[in-house]
């Protein structure tokens, strides 16, 4: 596949850019964090209804199959939306339900679970969350959560955190542990949860980009036979492809945040006067541009690169999105920092945009794994 | 505090005062209380009291000025005693650290005796108006206008960055009292009372949370005459003078901080773990530790180099440029490295889940990120290192 | 060759004439005949030969200029076949990858018939003549002087970096005919015959030895005035023109090279070892190994995509520049890793006591550091980068 | 010890920097380099009649006690003369015989070896090689070169490489294994070799900085027991500090280096004319410049402090020369490669003397320990 959009591609891109536009202000960041954002329920940090919205427009059904509702598109398509929704820095389910737990349904659920869960995601009825991660870095194994066997099923403990949109979730995909130990590959199994059920203890986060993150604990909750995802200990097996699908969704936001950050920064080097002329005909700063501009078009094509990868089954699919993971992190860390810089005071104050950017791109940055994380995996593939 | 002639004396002198004052309470790592460790405490208060009385809030500072009357080399004794004591810092006051030495040199016999002393005792609190919105690096663009009316100046403006100005007792500040001449010509310097009526302030948000930032406007606000330091129009060269001491204050922050619970290889050693050999155990994390704490030392050894210079009478020059430009760099890659280090942990904001020390780093994190920009942007210290170091052409 | 439309049809055709003209002996790493490979063999002189024959070393031309007549997509099947199968790059040729492409656009009949078939069948070899001693990055202040009299130009001045111009049968050339009009308008571009009496040529010793390039001088050299391309006045037009396939050229070189003997990652592992994982056993060149591959694999992705944008019409802008400053500076960081992993035994000049592989690090490591300056310095390139592609104030 | 230069060092400074003015042109390394150089024997590659004024001014003893012919002074005084040199590119046997052989024999030799000497390093009379590295990366105890006991005393075979100013050496002294294997700290054995002895073979070098250097063939060279320096097997003892303070004092003829480099180019922007302005006027390069000012400041200061450290004896001399080393690798890398990008294309021709400082930078920058050596011994130092 070419690293261009299609005709469709392309009035995908006009549309999600015009729905966006519409829809999010950056200033929601601030109404989020600070509670003031219309609706009901300010700890939800998202809107119900623009998820619905979006639903309609067939955005969260862009990777699952007709039969569930879905458009039966790629992950190019989804890399369109969520480019545009980075720019707006959007806060929406759609790693959460659609990239995380919705694909490990689809990817590893029997046809009950996904009859049952697919069609509500494609309509924008349901918010999934995929409680995996139990220590402050991405190391997928590395897990104490228990699911112990009992006579009826089995009994899940412990704890689980940063589990992006757990808060107002309709229901809980749980990776644990059942047998082996922590680090082990094998020895995993996912559970279906529902977040009522007993035993499940949700604490709301207040991270850096105001979204919605939780700490969940389990302390002793039921879970039968017909909860569990897959081969009971092979979990791995399912969710392996479904991280590396969801790094590469969050490598096409990343690029929509360092692209809006790096317009703005432009712009102000346009507009802004210092010493009786405007700061953007200063070398220093045109040299510096230039940098970022040259950062930003490889995060770009490798984010183009592996998005299409995945679309094409390609073998080196899950290279190519590590080293896109790793290039839109550090070119995104660039440009955050350089765009503050070239603002200057301004950009300090809580009342100037650009700093959101930053913020966002630093927890999409270190989610599923940090520039260092995937440099050194990219090495392993390569096999040096 | 007796001014003993000989060092090693002296020394003996200020390091027992030291032992005998300095509040167990502080001997603790900050936060080993249990408190907020950024709130003051009452043992703090009464240890800056204990110096102050002593004069060595400001130890070169002729006693008569509530300082010390220590020499330099006094001074630096009494330095490096506090820090061999690890005494806290003191907190930055830009009534100390900026206004004083230049307020020693430029105001009138009346205005010494007014200010002086109170800084030295800590009982008067002062702020600096400088920047104002839009003029940001190009200091000299400001725009407050102060016009003489009879013996009164009317200060008509706005001025932002005042930190502290929401509690500052006084500021001194930067007015346009000549709009007709050049740019850099037409500015005087003004000590203004904070009580004075017309003058409202509004504390600022920065991307790190609350700050001690601030706008300060000015409303017809009167300012008697006698209230100028150094001549009507020779301003800017007051500023730039104090610029300097603003700079070497800020380039200071790349040296570490003893307020700081971990060192930076500690902290790596915490969150990446170690090996057998007690070594960090990401290797390249190691590294970039290891490139941290070299650049530190390298910063603090040239640090001392200026200062062994400026006692030989050999002037090193611009050098608080490049230690603003250096140890502002440093500090912002100091804590994108603490803060990647921290991974998922690095992302709290505030509330339950995450350790106040985690989040602490975070919020520096940010706060960092405008130690490049305060002071004069490091975009201004380059510059000024082409310019007046290098002999550049313009 | 049959210009077959169907892409799969014709990608057999290519890989199958490919499998049977490839010499066998460049299918072997260069070197393992035991021969310099710097220096050119017979079996790849033969290979060119077959190439030229079937047009195959300029793809895109017309047959009637030598060229094969492929269409773009079919330009890419054949380059695409060639990577495959590792086909050696050819060596670079100014006439075939700059002059070229203008040539054909803007050359008159008469210059088109004379030039393009020898060019395509690389019976013919050209040099460029641009830079001037002291004009550097500022081209167009260039001074070679061309005065029109009567039917012949008469030429007198002074080019550098002149590549080949010791072997060269005919030199393209920026000649300024109008010393009154403004400094781009005065240029005009010469076709020069390199036999024509008043010419000499000196080459230039660079830091990493010989090279390639010369000065070249001119003393009343006298050029027919039909050998002038385009109009009187319009050569800077031209030469900007040229000057993107140069960069173009320049900017492919990060991509890494088929005659480079080992990767980078297999230089890593011979010098510094592997652990028993099979890893480059010191982390901390593993690392920089791994950016560096991780930065190659980017531009190769960004150059693809540019190739796609101007396939679907999509102009990706001065693209060229981007390429040349990323992969320069790439080519600089990589050779930088190559010298300081291969350690003492990469400080080898020549002679005894080091191998034709560490010394050949050496020398490219020191030739590499002209890959930034020339084809326009990064500095030039960050600037168009600056004015036509992010659209900043002058 | 203060970081400036006191009274006398001052004067050492302005004698060292006149002389050097007055004897050596850069030009003479390309003289080394194609056997150009007057006098008699250009595979010398430096001028014995300079290393004897050299003497006569006291230099080749300033860390020599008077005992044996030196001045007594210490690495201060030692490193403003080599710093003056480096400013020169003067090639001189500096390293070789003052700081790595002559040193050896002062720290590990008994009072007839010193006597037989010293003497004739100080009066500049002997120039003398340390044979110790056997591969491509500086690693101490890395030494296979065997000395085996014999009736009459050892038997020396093996192959040394880099050995500065081997070739035309008046002795070597040569590191061997008399137990133990490669990598061993223990076991190691110094020895007073005579170059014409029996067995011994000297290959000369070429190498990027046209200094001398060779590669050293031992077949079964024969030495008696007076040959050994200090206790057999315990050479490591010896070398360690002598290793150091010749690092240190690598690190003064770096900062004269990049200080002559960083100047030369500053010289340039002053002068160069581009698009009719000075491109000294140019933003971007001014801000370089100013970088590097930076790192060059720190270079000098931790090269002081190192060479301070070890006159008083400091605890912290060993942590304090290796971040040197580390510190003035790095800047004169940077400043090297920068000169020759702000000088442009002339700076490419060998014509030009800018790259020559490059290529002696990167010898001394590799030589016993590049910059990612001494960054790692610093961490060990350190103690994380």
């Amino acid at each position: 596949m070419a690293l261009v959009l299609t005709e469709e591609q392309q009035l995908l891109k006009n549309s999600a850019r015009e729905f966006v536009a519409g829809t999010f202000a950056v200033d929601q960041v601030r109404q989020h964090r600070d509670g003031t954002y219309p609706g009901s329920d300010t700890a939800l940090r998202y809107s119900r209804d623009h998820w619905q919205q979006m639903a309609e427009l067939g955005w969260t059904g862009i990777i699952f199959p007709e039969q569930y509702g879905g458009l039966g598109l790629g992950y190019a398509e989804l890399g369109i939306v969520l480019e545009e929704l980075g720019r707006a820095l959007a806060a929406q389910p759609f790693v959460s339900t659609v990239l995380l737990a919705g694909n490990t349904i689809l990817r590893g659920g029997n046809e009950d679970q996904k009859q049952s869960w697919l069609p509500g995601i494609c309509a924008g009825e349901k918010v999934l969350a995929l409680a995996f991660q139990e220590s402050g870095r991405f190391s997928p194994w590395q897990i104490s959560t228990r699911a112990d066997a009992t006579a009826e099923g089995f009994q899940i403990s412990g704890e689980k955190r940063f589990v992006l949109d757990a808060y107002g979730a309709d229901q809980l995909v749980v990776l644990t542990r059942t047998s082996g130990s922590s680090g082990d590959r094998d020895g995993l199994t996912l559970f279906l949860v529902d977040p009522a059920a007993k035993g499940v203890s949700i604490t709301e986060l207040k991270v850096l980009d105001s979204r919605n993150a939780a700490l969940i604990e389990f302390n002793g909750t039921e879970a039968s036979a017909e909860q569990v995802i897959g081969e009971v200990g092979k979990a791995a097996d399912i969710l392996e492809p479904v991280f590396d699908c969801a790094i590469a969704g969050l490598n096409a936001e990343l690029v929509g945040i360092m692209s809006e950050a790096f317009e703005r920064t432009l712009e102000y080097l346009k507009t802004r006067q210092q010493f009786g002329a405007l700061i953007g005909t200063f070398q220093a700063l045109k040299h510096r541009a230039a940098d970022m501009f040259c950062e930003r078009e490889h995060a770009i094509s490798m984010t183009m690169a592996a998005l299409r990868a995945i679309d094409n089954k390609s073998h080196d699919a899950i290279l190519l999105i590590s080293a896109a993971k790793a290039r839109t992190s550090d070119a995104a860390n660039l440009i955050g920092r350089e765009s503050i810089q070239m603002f200057g005071g301004i950009g300090m104050t809580d009342e100037e945009d650009i700093g959101l950017f930053m913020k966002r791109a630093r927890v999409a940055e270190m989610t599923l794994g940090d520039s260092t994380y995937h440099r050194e995996r990219f090495a392993q593939l390569s096999g040096f | 505090m007796n001014t003993e002639n000989d060092p090693d004396k002296f020394r003996i002198i200020v390091s027992d005062w030291i032992e005998q004052n300095y509040p167990a309470e502080l001997r603790q790592a900050p936060g080993a209380d249990g408190q907020d460790p950024r709130q003051s405490k009452p043992y703090e208060q009464a240890w800056l009291q204990r110096m102050a009385e002593q004069g060595l809030l400001a130890p070169t500072w002729p006693k008569e000025y509530g300082g010390a009357g220590f020499s330099a080399d006094q001074a630096r004794i009494l330095s490096q005693e506090q820090r061999r004591a690890k005494v806290r810092a003191i907190p930055i006051s830009a009534g100390l650290s900026l206004l004083g030495p230049v307020l020693l040199e430029h105001g009138t016999p009346e205005q010494k005796s007014q200010h002086l002393s109170k800084i030295a005792r800590n009982e008067c609190f002062w702020c600096q108006g400088y920047s104002e919105p839009g003029s940001g690096s190009d200091l000299a663009s400001l725009s407050t206008r102060a016009e003489l009316i009879g013996e009164e100046f009317v200060v008509n403006g706005q001025k932002i960055w005042t930190s502290h100005a929401d509690d500052a007792d006084w500021m001194f500040c930067l007015v346009r009292t000549d709009p007709e001449a050049s740019k850099h010509e037409g500015i005087s310097f003004l000590l203004i009372d904070m009580k004075t009526p017309g003058i409202s302030v509004s504390p600022i948000r920065l991307i790190s949370g609350p700050s001690a930032f601030c706008q300060t406007f000015f409303d017809d606000v009167r300012v008697p005459k006698e209230n100028l330091m150094g001549h009507l129009g020779q301003g800017w060269t007051l500023a730039k003078q104090l610029l300097q001491h603003e700079r070497q204050a800020l380039g200071s922050i790349g040296r570490g901080d003893a307020r700081r619970a971990l060192t930076l290889p500690e902290l790596a050693a915490q969150e990446m773990g170690t090996d057998d050999l007690g070594r960090i155990a990401d290797p390249g994390i190691r590294t970039q530790v290891a490139q941290c704490e070299l650049d530190s030392l390298a910063l603090r050894t040239t640090m001392s180099r200026s200062a062994d210079e400026a006692r030989a009478g050999q002037s090193g020059g611009h050098i608080a440029s490049m230690l603003k430009l250096y140890g502002s760099e440093l500090t912002t890659r100091r804590h994108e490295l603490m803060i990647s280090m921290r991974g998922a942990d690095g992302i709290g904001w505030e509330g339950p889940g995450f350790t106040p020390a985690a989040m602490r780093t975070t919020r520096q994190w940010l706060r960092a990120k405008g130690n490049s920009i305060e002071g004069g942007t490091n975009e201004i210290q380059r510059n000024v290192i082409a310019k007046r170091v290098l002999d550049l052409p313009e």
